[in-house]
């Protein structure tokens, strides 16, 4: 199953651990089904505005960029991490 | 001599106009600033006035260029009047020339750290002591060195020595009416040497955190002082002659000991603030520091 | 030896050093800058910036100025539409649209001194800044605050009083809104492992407090931008941007147009380092442009750069390293409050990932705050935020390897990070060459020479940043004599066309000089995210590469009508295209391209990258340095920087961008800073007093090029232009402290902060 | 408005004349009169060497210069260093050195540097620092165009 690693303040306010295992699908049902078992971790991670993840998180799948957003289908053996989005960079 | 009317560009600050004029005698330029007084400002190498004018530092009606007054272009130098350098002679010529760089090393020191190459090309030393900058990196040669200012008005010309010649920060005795003409140097005396140092946080383009001229004159033998006058600048609100720091040398063997205890006299002159450029602490340890050295190498040139 | 590359070079063009296609212009004075536009008709414009770090704007009054002659217009921000909190992507930058309206235009407060108030348009500069002083503007000062420990005490004057703490939340987001009103706009934390535990395992901890000041990219070219409003309701921008597309994004969002109205053409740029990605003029030149039905022209002083653009943060920080005895390190704790400036945004996000990464840990823990204080809205200065927090980390890692009686490059290469290794935020780190640029330091001539004399001392250090993806688009066109055309939507800071151009000549198997590379406009080129992040030579080099494959395979089918084959038939090597079929059935590129016509007609290709598999890079410098401790001035005797560049694309401009990453990173260490007054003025804003280095204050700084291909990129390709400012503060730093047996603890290393450190020595 | 003064000087080998207001600086008649932008604006205030023109022979900062200054002198930028069809050694040099990034120090680089070498091409490596400390370059960190400048030096003493 993929493995999401929780970020270490959301954690604390959900209790939940460091990796959760998630059953495969698109990244916006993992987000609910982690939701489900640890219930806040939708917050976290989602913009309370907009149906999309907080601007200001990037999603790295397997230590890369994604660019699908919700939709990006997730695999197996995948790994997921929330990184902070860099901003300006150069 | 035309007058031409128009304004300056000033940063973002509100100007007035002014008429650029470019009289070619003294006494053209004295007449105008006998009407104008400090409304009517002088143009040579402009590396500081075009800076102040845009920084809106003063208001001005008339610009006066200088630059094709005879007088002002002078270079010169006579075993019994010593050197002549014009009000409007730019640092290159100053430091090219063959008399200046043998006899009077510190205002080579000095006029080559003024500004960039390019700057070098434009700035006097007239300018320099004018503009009065506590920091001036002219300044402590001038009072070393014991410099006289040439300052010509509609009544007259007068002599100022260097040293009575600074009131506070960009002012001097200079009344509104006067003009610069040149800056006379005594013929250096035997066995003498001088030198002039500065210290900067990067090794060039910057302003003085505290700059210190000596000009040592030895015995004949060469092994003891004689007289040793030392000025130090940008530690106050003029460049001071550390009339006591010079003194207590003369007569007095030349060690180490006795420069070491010059150069903390010098300190006891410095009164700094701390700004971008330096704090207190730094700037009077800097003065011992350069007093030192100017010492030394001063000594050097002096033993030849 | 000056620079030296790891191994062979294996392409024939890949990893040369042709002259740049568009050199000539700019050694002849040709090459037009956004500064040098000049368009019939044309006003210029100046903005009237606030005198107070904070105030409130009761009244502004522009009839006298709007009544002086030759003036045109005068705009303050009534004119401005009104933009909505809205956070979106323009280039894998965020950013809020309403804040940027703000640092175009004050809204009710000004935030900093320089802070634009209004803007006048007039025939000529002087008559523009002339009506400046003609505006009244009436302020309620209020108290303001200029460092982060002031901004975050209890009952600090607010700069905005909506603006609460998110907080406590997501690991590395600012997370929920924890409701409390505060100047710290945002609070992360990244955490592994059990810190304490193993502190209290340790044989040695190190802990040491840091302070650094705000810092300037100091570009030698001012901020500038023309506008033309036409009557049909188009609006043409030109500027010297980092991003045209980013620029178009930010002027349609501000100013409601949609992005079809708006064009946007890329001057050339005198210098960016990330500082010139915003707009900070265009709204109110367009505005002024629609007002007087005329092109606006409007340039910044060197003042206004200072003051009014965007700097990099200033910071507090705090680093605590623990490590046994045999030299492995058991965990490491890191505080970062970066400077914001006026509105939330710091870098210390990418501070905090970036920080420990030359070290494989398994316990750690990362504190970041993003805290606004009245002074300039910081933007990106070449690697944002990983300089200071490689301060703090670099030299105290270094005063472990002391304490330890390690040499620093074996404590590092003990603890370095490998392939597979996690990254803090858990990502598995690629092929890395961290581990190659530490054994690299370890065989140079540099560390291996020994360094005599009183008061002289070297330090080394390291840096890890990563490459920007983002989208980008390159045309190719083939002229009917074999000759390329290139078209790309990345704006050239240094030599980016010809290393572009050098990666289709590869493909293609001729020279780079048969390339005519050129930068599109927004109206002429599919979207490209902005030159930055080190991301033009591999993100952009990838779109121009597929396009180039595509003019292959187009060819081949002309080539297949030709011999009447079918195109797998023929392949394509060497620059030739070959039949399996029939071994006479040959043609050059060349060749084929001058049967174009006859074959179907002309062909261009384009091409979209969109990469995911974004590399990242490590640096590691040595720097030797003599202390006058008569007058605390720090000499930089050597410097080499060595650095993993994947594969050099273009050999001399990799060379000269760690070259020049390096000595901005010098200048940051020693002098440069913005020096505050109490009244929130800074007061060195020259290039007299921000005391960047002169020739004269360096020694040639020698390089040296790691070459470990990046996965990511077919030529194994990384990013090069962010990572060499990350090293040079630690370094340098590292290197006094070798001098002269003190550790500095706070930017600049000026003379008078050496002095004081020696003297609280004796 | 003010009335303009006619200045008369010699621009590049060029007799030219022109219309200015005595506050302008050369810099800025060169640039927004003349059209020649080949001169860079860095700083305005005679720190950065990128406005670096030739007047009568010396290299100024056309920033600290009053146009009307000029009347009567001769004036070269970097728009006159070039032949038709040849670069100037310095140009060539720094084309062939990559010694530049952005650019836009680029012609207050090449000016001053032909000053020195006009005169001294045998400098060494402390003496063109020392010339060029007035002119600043932030992309490059100076080494490749103290290398280009050392090369110009080489190929100007065998003309």
């Amino acid at each position: 199953m993929p493995t999401v690693w929780i970020p270490s303040l959301a954690q604390r306010s959900t209790g939940a651990p460091e990796k959760v295992y998630i059953p495969q699908g698109s990244l916006r049902q993992i987000i609910r089904n982690l939701e489900e078992l640890h219930p806040g971790l939708w917050n976290e991670i989602m913009d309370q505005d907009e149906d999309r993840i907080k601007p200001e998180l990037a999603v790295a799948i397997d230590g890369e960029t994604n660019h699908f957003g919700l939709i990006q289908q997730i695999e197996e053996t995948s790994e997921i991490h929330f990184i902070p989005a860099i901003s300006g960079g150069s | 001599m035309q007058p031409i009317n128009t304004y300056l560009r000033g940063g973002g600050l509100a100007l007035k106009d002014f008429e650029f004029l470019s009289p070619t005698t003294t006494d053209e330029a004295a007449q105008i600033k006998a009407a104008a007084g400090n409304k009517a400002r002088v143009i040579a190498g402009g590396t500081d006035i075009i800076v102040q004018l845009r920084g809106g530092r003063f208001e001005i009606d008339q610009l006066i260029d200088v630059k094709n007054i005879p007088e002002l272009n002078e270079l010169s130098y006579s075993e019994s009047d010593g050197l002549t350098i014009g009000a409007a002679v730019p640092c290159y010529k100053i430091y090219a020339n063959s008399t200046v760089r043998s006899s009077y090393p510190s205002i080579v020191d000095c006029s080559e750290l003024i500004g960039s190459i390019q700057i070098q090309g434009r700035a006097t030393l007239g300018g320099n002591l004018v503009n009065s900058s506590p920091s001036g990196d002219s300044l402590p040669t001038l009072i070393a060195l014991n410099a006289i200012a040439v300052v010509k008005s509609t009544s007259g010309t007068r002599n100022i020595p260097i040293v009575e010649f600074f009131t506070g920060p960009g002012r001097n005795v200079m009344a509104d009416n006067e003009l610069l003409v040149s800056i006379k140097f005594p013929a250096p005396n035997k066995n003498s040497g001088a030198a002039f140092l500065r210290f900067i946080p990067r090794n060039e383009m910057d302003i003085a955190v505290a700059n210190v001229a000596s000009y040592v004159t030895l015995s004949a033998d060469k092994k003891n002082f004689e007289t040793v006058r030392i000025s130090i600048g940008a530690v106050g609100p003029t460049p001071y002659y550390a009339k006591d720091a010079g003194d207590l040398l003369a007569g007095q063997e030349v060690n180490d000991q006795n420069i070491l205890k010059a150069a903390e006299a010098a300190k006891v002159y410095a009164k700094p603030i701390t700004d971008m450029r330096g704090t207190i602490e730094q700037r009077i340890h800097l003065v011992g520091v350069l007093t030192k050295r100017t010492l030394d190498i001063a000594i050097k040139r002096a033993r030849g | 030896m000056t620079s030296t590359s790891s191994k062979k070079n294996k392409y024939s063009v890949i990893g040369t050093s042709p002259i740049r296609h568009d050199a000539l212009g700019r050694v002849t004075g040709k090459a037009k800058y956004g500064v040098d536009l000049r368009l019939t008709g044309m006003l210029f414009g100046k903005t009237l910036r606030s005198p107070h770090a904070h105030a409130r704007i009761i009244k502004i009054d522009t009839s006298k100025a709007e009544a002086h002659p030759g003036v045109r217009a005068v705009i303050t921000t009534k004119d401005m539409p009104i933009v909505k909190d809205e956070v979106a992507d323009f280039g894998e930058t965020m950013a809020n649209y309403r804040l940027l309206a703000e640092l175009c235009l004050a809204n009710d407060k000004v935030l900093y001194k320089g802070h634009a108030v209004a803007v006048v348009a007039a025939d000529n500069i002087h008559i523009a800044e002339e009506a400046l002083s003609l505006i009244e503007v009436e302020y309620e000062v209020l108290p303001s605050v200029l460092t982060v420990q002031e901004s975050m005490k209890e009952g600090a004057p607010l700069l905005h009083e909506q603006l609460t703490t998110r907080a406590v939340a997501a690991r590395f987001t600012r997370g929920t809104d924890t409701g409390v009103q505060s100047n710290v706009a945002s609070r992360i934390l990244i955490e592994g492992g059990d810190v304490e535990a193993a502190f209290a395992t340790s044989d040695v901890v190190v802990e040491r407090e840091f302070n650094t000041k705000m810092v300037h990219q100091g570009y030698i070219e001012p901020h500038n931008e023309t506008a033309f409003w036409a009557p049909d309701g188009h609006l043409t921008i030109w500027t010297s941007t980092q991003g045209a597309f980013g620029v178009r994004t930010q002027i349609s969002k501000t100013l409601g147009l949609s992005e079809s109205h708006v064009k946007v053409v890329p001057m050339e740029v005198g210098g960016g380092f990330g500082g010139k990605i915003r707009s900070y003029m265009g709204p109110t030149a367009a505005l002024l442009s629609k007002k007087t039905g005329r092109p606006v022209k409007i340039v910044m002083n060197r003042k206004e750069v200072f003051e009014s653009s965007g700097p990099t943060s200033g910071s507090n920080m705090r680093a605590k390293i623990g490590a046994t005895k045999d030299g492995k390190i058991t965990a490491a704790q890191v505080y970062l409050a970066y400077e914001a400036g006026a509105y939330p945004g710091s870098p210390v996000g990418a501070g905090a990932s970036t920080c420990l990464s030359p070290y494989n840990l398994q316990n750690f823990s990362i504190e970041g705050l993003d805290v606004v204080v009245n002074k300039p809205q910081v933007s990106a200065y070449r690697a944002p935020g990983s300089p200071a927090a490689a301060l703090a980390v670099e030299t105290v890692i270094d005063e472990v390897a002391e304490k330890l009686g390690m040499d620093p490059i074996d404590f590092r290469l003990k603890n370095a990070t490998k392939e597979g290794d996690r990254q803090v935020s858990g990502v598995v780190f690629p092929r890395i060459g961290c581990v190659e640029v530490e054994e690299a330091i370890k065989n140079s001539d540099h560390y291996n020479s020994p360094l005599e004399g009183k008061n002289k001392g070297r330090g080394t250090a390291m840096g890890w940043w990563f490459n920007g993806g983002n989208a980008s688009t390159a045309m190719v066109t083939v002229n009917s004599d074999g000759t390329v055309g290139l078209v790309t939507g990345s704006v050239d800071l240094a030599g980016t066309r010809t290393a572009l151009s050098m990666q289709v000549a590869e493909v293609l198997g001729i020279t780079p000089e048969e390339i005519y590379p050129s930068v599109g406009d927004t109206d002429s080129i599919g979207w490209t995210g902005p030159s930055g992040g080190s991301r033009t030579t591999f993100s952009t080099g990838i779109a121009a590469i597929q396009a180039t494959n595509i003019i292959i395979d187009e060819m081949k089918k002309r080539a297949a009508l030709l011999w009447e084959t079918q195109p797998e038939d023929i392949s394509f090597v060497n620059s030739t295209f070959i039949s399996s079929k029939n071994s006479n059935d040959k043609f050059s590129f060349k060749e084929l391209a001058g049967k174009l016509m006859g074959t179907g007609g002309p062909l261009s290709a384009s091409s979209t990258s969109n990469p995911t598999q974004v590399g990242s890079a490590f640096g590691g410098h040595i720097c030797d340095v003599e202390v006058d401790t008569d007058t605390g001035k720090v000499t930089v005797l050597r410097y080499t920087a060595l650095q993993d560049v994947g594969q050099a694309a273009h050999k001399a401009y990799c060379e000269s961008q760690v070259q020049g990453g390096a000595v901005q990173g010098i200048g940051w260490a020693l002098n440069e800073e913005y020096y505050y007054t109490n009244d929130g003025t800074m007061a060195n804003s020259t290039f007299l007093d921000y005391r960047m280095p002169t020739a004269l204050d360096l020694p040639m700084i020698d390089t040296i090029l790691v070459e470990v291909p990046s996965p990511g990129h077919p030529f194994g390709i990384r990013g090069v232009g962010e990572v060499p400012i990350v090293p040079p503060l630690a370094a340098v730093a590292n290197a006094i402290a070798d001098a002269i047996g003190v550790r500095l603890t706070e930017l600049p290393m000026n003379p008078a902060s050496i002095l004081a450190a020696l003297k609280n020595k004796k | 408005m003010t009335d303009k003064i006619h200045v008369k000087t010699n621009l590049n080998g060029d007799n030219v004349d022109f219309l200015c207001e005595a506050r302008q600086s050369l810099l800025e008649v060169l640039r927004d009169g003349l059209d020649m932008t080949g001169t860079k604006e860095g700083c305005n205030d005679g720190n950065c060497g990128a406005c670096t023109v030739f007047l009568d022979g010396r290299i100024v900062d056309s920033c600290l210069v009053l146009a009307v200054e000029v009347e009567g002198k001769s004036v070269s930028t970097i728009e006159g260093v070039a032949d038709v069809d040849k670069l100037h050694p310095v140009q060539q040099a720094f084309l062939e050195n990559a010694a530049l990034q952005c650019g836009i120090c680029t012609p207050g680089f090449i000016m001053a540097a032909k000053a020195l070498l006009e005169k001294e091409p045998d400098a060494d490596e402390g003496r063109i620092r020392l010339w060029l400390a007035g002119n600043l370059c932030r992309c490059t960190g100076y080494d490749k165009i103290i290398r280009a400048v050392q090369s110009a030096g080489k190929d100007m003493q065998n003309i």
